[in-house]
């Protein structure tokens, strides 16, 4: 605890000509060699002060600010000489330390608000505040945390090779469609025709249909409970297949049977 | 547990440590690795000179210990180390799923071509496609049941003509063929061009 | 070993899992995630619809499974998840001698001043330090995954709001900001005598 609030007063402060400095100098002169030691060892101005207060085991509510002050001054002075840019804070905290100094030498006025209260209130609260964080900081190192005081498991999963196989949707089709017509689009030699999707599919029905048929009756390709529309879509396939020379349509004589038959036969299925 | 069965000869340098502490030492060890630990890694976890056949018969009763479980004690190549069993792996795809794999750009394009344009042979794809179709790619496709041959073309050569299946329509969770988005759909989508304005379909049947 | 002790209601809805095997899924899970999973993420792992109840026993048992173990099964803000007790750090110091970074000071009071009074922004942190607060504190409490910034405040220069984070939770064991170690009472700083009386302090002067 000591270690974590105060380090320096438990390791050397400084090494001057190679002799360690265990304990800061009482009256807090601070060797110039050991200022950034003594720096570092600090957070900064509000943990310089309770530091003073704490070590001096002054009444945070009933601080002394001429002593303090004092005391914190020789300790500016030392920085300003040689690491004045990190002593704003420090600087800083100064002038609020005189501050409140001169206003306690003030008379108080008579009819003083409750706000108006002890001008060492504020530096007081701000005390409190800080030390109470720096606890609290410490608390937190002390928790248990993964890495630093227990492990995390690392169990190897070990991948069998199952073959995934890709999943596609819609949504891929459609891109790929797209794909396709914006390639159409920059190469116009291949052009590409929409044409109902629903005759294509008939087209294939009828193929599977007569897929493993010699021929098959006209009617039999119809199915007259799906409606006109699938009717007139099987119709407009079966005309298309003819046109691709893919069927062939048949009618021996004036109202016989109309026979479908497959051209191009798949002999090994 | 199985601290008994553990033989160790009276003279054991296992010093403070009974067979059954180091066991667990070498259990957690090896659980909070991700690298396999060599028996020379192993030793560093205790104070005393551990032999290495000691070492090994108790890394041998830890993986006995482990038989019946999701994980396995294995040695590999590098040493000693957990991993999961196999039968886990379907498990354990559903906490971390892996980025499934895909088709390439021609697979769907062939895809795509097949379901719209059904029937089509090959060359009906190259032409549309601007390129050759690889074997491949249609291997591809009919082995996973999503095209199938359905018979030729009466043209010269007799190409295959391909179309969709059943399988397709189901692994897609589609009816029918109608339920594909809509190509006139799909042709908003681009800038319009001369090329597109050439696709107007017939009117609908 | 332990499958007698679940005594599931008849009407289970585990289906085709029995409690043994489910434990040996839900260990497996647990023994390769670094991560704790949550219920949610768990129930992932089954087919079957398992309720909250049926798996908050059977990873209590599976708890009581590892009670002897150098690893133990807790639950953090995130989930379950095994870790090693903390008596082995010893013996896995000596595996990886690399330790995590000990976090300065600044880094410290940084990291509290965020989990005691987030959200928080630099000016506030500032505020209570009574010093600048550097951009490598926060990027170190940042890239480790402690602290992220959630929002602005609505006032000039829309100042970045901290806060902590899960991972910070899970980190440190805990299950809750609730769980984190009370803030000494303001009251008790008062009392120098009493409070600092640990601290050594020379007699005043």
């Amino acid at each position: 605890m000591n270690d974590f609030l105060y380090p320096a007063i438990e390791r050397p402060v400084a090494r001057i000509h190679g002799e360690p400095l265990r304990e800061l100098p009482r009256d807090l002169y601070i060797p110039p060699d050991a200022l950034e030691v003594f720096l570092d060892t600090f957070q900064g101005p509000l943990d310089l002060l309770l530091y003073l207060i704490r070590k001096h085991n002054l009444d945070v509510l009933d601080i002394p600010m001429a002593e303090l002050t004092r005391q914190y001054m020789a300790y500016v002075e030392m920085m300003r000489t040689n690491q004045l840019e990190l002593a704003a804070e420090y600087l800083l905290m100064a002038a609020m330390l005189i501050e409140i100094k001169s206003r306690m030498l003030l008379p108080r006025p008579v009819n003083r608000d409750e706000e108006e209260g002890d001008p060492r209130a504020e530096l007081v609260r701000r005390l409190l505040e800080y030390e109470q964080m720096k606890l609290a900081a410490q608390r937190l190192n002390e928790l248990p945390q993964a890495e630093r005081d227990f492990g995390l498991m690392q169990v190897w999963i070990d991948q069998a090779v199952i073959k995934r196989l890709p999943d596609v949707d819609m949504d891929d089709l459609r891109s790929a469609w797209l794909a396709l017509m914006a390639r159409s689009q920059a190469n116009r030699r291949h052009r590409i025709t929409r044409e109902q999707l629903s005759v294509r599919s008939h087209m294939s029905r009828i193929l599977r249909h007569l897929h493993g048929h010699k021929f098959v009756e006209f009617d039999e390709l119809f199915n007259p409970t799906a409606g006109v529309a699938e009717m007139v879509v099987t119709f407009l396939a079966l005309l298309e297949l003819v046109r691709e020379n893919q069927v062939e349509v048949a009618q021996s004589h004036a109202f016989g049977i109309i026979y479908v038959r497959s051209i191009g036969f798949l002999a090994a299925v | 547990m199985s601290d008994p069965s553990v033989s160790l000869p009276p003279s054991s340098s296992t010093g403070s440590s009974s067979p059954g502490e180091i066991k667990r030492i070498l259990e957690t060890a090896l659980l909070t690795s991700q690298e396999p630990l060599p028996l020379s890694e192993l030793k560093k976890l205790f104070d005393e000179e551990l032999g290495a056949d000691i070492l090994r018969r108790l890394l041998e009763e830890l993986r006995e210990d482990w038989d019946d479980k999701g994980v396995e004690l294995v040695k590999v190549a590098g040493g000693w180390r957990f991993h999961t069993r196999p039968e886990m792996q379907k498990f354990l795809d559903r906490l971390n799923p892996q980025k499934p794999p895909r088709y390439s750009r021609a697979v769907l394009e062939t895809l795509a071509i097949i379901a719209y344009r059904q029937p089509v042979t090959r060359g009906d794809i190259e032409e549309i496609r601007g390129v050759a179709v690889s074997g491949p790619v249609l291997k591809a496709l009919e082995s996973r049941g999503w095209i199938s041959a359905i018979g030729h073309r009466d043209v010269p050569g007799r190409p295959v003509l391909y179309a969709t299946t059943t399988d397709f329509l189901n692994d897609l969770n589609l009816r029918s063929l109608d339920e594909l988005p809509p190509l006139e759909e799909l042709g908003t989508l681009l800038e319009p061009s001369e090329n597109m304005g050439s696709m107007e379909l017939l009117p609908s049947p």
